[in-house]
């Protein structure tokens, strides 16, 4: 694994770890943004299934520069291609899926997520702010394994892994997983539980940087 | 590679265990898995539930599953046919049990199983026999009764063409149950004519998309229950 | 209208006027028995596109013999043809289009109807009878216009238009329209009005053979 | 002989009056009707309830019908998007009402809506903002929300082929809402960019069948709603 000059892990080191996490033949919806990235990630030899709430099992790569079709995006609303062995469908049918536990991993980005696994990353709550929610509570409430990529703090060092989410919930006690710039963190019933650190970051800064307790983790990896 | 292609009908039915509940496709003989179904009276697993819209014809089939004992609780809407005699028989002799749904109730509480919708209202069996012991509750005026979510341990189902990742085509009316039934069961087993290869069904004519399927059985020349029916033909 | 010797319309003559009233354009569903003989009364010039509870819109006439096809059957699990222009599909989309009021138009047979509209076509109660329901109560409950085809008495003389029904209800209050051998029957809110006669029938003998009061409406047709 | 196309986009609208609930298709622009949207503009009706996912981009389309002060009411997942400018400024003033619905509750209610259910539980939402005030109801252990089915007078729909009966077919990730809200509305018109024969659509294939459709126009060329966007194209 790459990392940083810092020794913490970039974005794509963030979606690589993700994508190991991934198994083989898994249906996988990304959403929008860093985990976006793990599609590039699958490793060599899996084949790994990408959902789009918009109405496609099967996402391919994105298309080559000039051969878009704005009838065929994603639910990020940017252009993509269809693998051969894709099927359209419609939205409820798309949302059956997800509703209906069938697919396997949510990869979602976030504003925050609690020490039991809450999530929050579609409002900031503001009172201008326009709300908008997207599908972001169907997957939390549907999809068997929920997974946050995100950067371990914000841009003003905040920690976004906090004892209670402070922003408006996209859902309760859904988050299994987080990957972050510094760690990967289990959420279990005893607690976060930090997996694994990024070259350069110790127990102890990861735990400064992070506003709930932590157990060190990494002697028994799950 | 995904490849949800290439077990037997015996393979692909092994882990159907005592008790289990399983769905079977097919409206009448349209669609009936007849392959899946006689591999699984080869098992002899006993204390199925098995819903199904009918209850099978003569002595193959889902007929001959029920014939052979292994049924403990049918849940079906029509359980009365021209050729249905096994039922009939270990119905009136109290040996099988029978759960009694209206049609599009049934179909509508599989789709829900499928979907993750643990019960909606619908106005049918309202004031009937069907709806007794059933909530009822009124919107806008009207009554609708609650209805549960079904789903199933497996499903039995038939199709026409199947790729490697499970997606399906079907054959006119013989597609009735097989699409919300493959969403409702935790593992969906499906017969197909033909097994074609990645995008040789239209993306915009997948009716199954492979997500709701684990394992596809290729059985190219499947039987016609209504022929071995004319035939007196008593399976196994 | 044709008639049998004795003034009584047949199967065909209930038919025929079952089919004069559903509109040009229609959307029918049609029950097993007597019902089944609409589709071949359907007026010169109009269309009329039959609907089967399994999964086909645009219903044709039967196969010519030798050219059934078992995977192309109707509800009553006999062999159809599909029209060009039809569509098959799954049977929750098809009970969506009963329960959801897309059908105009639901034509069944019957055991008894009631005065009010009840309806009873789907178990004798019998202690030893196999009960079987099919798609009767989706269709009574979900379809816009319910009409009933059937002879206007049991084999032993008995009315089938009883004040209560005594059989097991299919539904409360659904049936609209009555065609029998011997009259053509509305539900309505003042009670059950007597629309057309047969040939040889006078509403008193009707009226003999009825199980519940009658209005003669000869004069104010709908 | 039925026959649903041949209208023009103005006359297929020309029955929307002031008051009405409409439904919307399209995911961004993938399957808007962008000329039936703009013949709805030309109306100048308002105080539209509007039930679509999104509120368009720049000043063209759905957005158009919204600049233009004709919709009191948005019904929708996703507000919000890198070229909606009209929508956040209208309901920053006030100046339209939102209702916020998960994008599958959203899906699922139009849906329940046209198969006649009036409402289902699910488990989105429960503890959220968007659950409150929700009747919340245990299933097997677990939390959901009751939700309603939803109906429109009218839909406005973008498929790709129909035939005379209403048969459609869509492309791609242009199917999204159609199918649905052809389903849910009491009058659904669609724009197609070609009409066929019947049996031209694989009734294998048909994706919504006739039966929820009652007016097609033919639109061969339709306009891209990214395209105006970036033109700076404004409607009328």
């Amino acid at each position: 694994m790459t990392a940083t000059t810092n020794g913490e892990w970039t974005r794509h080191d963030m979606a690589r770890l993700a994508a190991r996490d991934i198994h083989d033949g898994a249906y996988v919806n990304l959403g929008i943004g860093i985990p976006e990235l793990v599609a590039q990630c699958v490793p060599a030899g899996q084949e790994v299934i990408f959902h789009t709430e918009n109405g496609l099992l099967g996402v391919g790569p994105s298309p080559v520069p000039g051969s878009e079709d704005p009838e065929l995006i994603n639910a990020g609303k940017k252009p993509v291609t269809a693998i051969s062995g894709a099927a359209y469908f419609h939205h409820a049918d798309s949302f059956a899926m997800i509703r209906g536990g069938h697919l396997d991993v949510s990869v979602l980005g976030a504003m925050q997520v609690s020490a039991t696994g809450d999530l929050a990353n579609w409002s900031t709550g503001e009172p201008d702010a326009i709300p908008a929610v997207g599908g972001a509570m169907d997957l939390v409430a549907g999809v068997k394994r929920v997974v946050v990529l995100m950067e371990h703090t914000t841009k003003s060092g905040d920690p976004k892994i906090v004892a209670r989410c402070s922003y408006p919930l996209t859902g309760i006690r859904v988050v299994d997983r987080i990957y972050t710039n510094l760690a990967v963190i289990d959420v279990t019933a005893e607690g976060l539980v930090a997996r694994e650190l990024a070259p350069g970051v110790t127990f102890e800064n990861l735990q400064a940087k992070t506003g709930a307790p932590l157990i060190d983790g990494r002697d028994h990896r799950s | 590679m995904i490849n949800k292609i290439g077990v037997s009908a015996a393979e692909a039915v092994a882990d159907i265990g005592d008790g289990a509940s399983v769905m079977i496709g097919g409206f009448g003989e349209a669609g009936s898995p007849i392959e899946l179904i006689h591999a699984l009276v080869d098992r002899g697993v006993r204390n199925l539930t098995v819903i199904s819209n009918n209850t099978g014809s003569g002595r193959v089939g889902l007929a001959a599953l029920i014939a052979n004992g292994q049924v403990a609780k049918m849940i079906c809407s029509y359980p009365r046919s021209a050729n249905s005699l096994v039922f009939p028989e270990l119905y009136r002799a109290g040996k099988i049990a029978l759960e009694l749904v209206p049609q599009g109730t049934l179909a509508e509480r599989i789709r829900a199983g499928g979907a993750g919708i643990p019960a909606f209202y619908t106005a049918t069996a309202v004031g009937t026999q069907l709806g007794e012991g059933k909530e009822v509750r009124s919107f806008a005026g009207r009554d609708y009764v609650m209805e549960r979510g079904l789903r199933a341990d497996f499903a039995l189902v038939r199709a026409d063409r199947a790729d490697r990742y499970g997606n399906l085509a079907y054959t006119k009316t013989a597609r009735n149950f097989g699409p919300i039934m493959c969403m409702a069961a935790r593992t969906a087993i499906v017969q197909v004519r033909q097994v074609v290869e990645p995008g040789g069904i239209d993306p915009e004519a997948v009716v199954t998309p492979g997500i709701f399927v684990q394992r596809v059985v290729e059985v190219a020349s499947p039987q016609q229950e209504s022929l071995l029916v004319k035939e007196g033909r008593v399976y196994p």
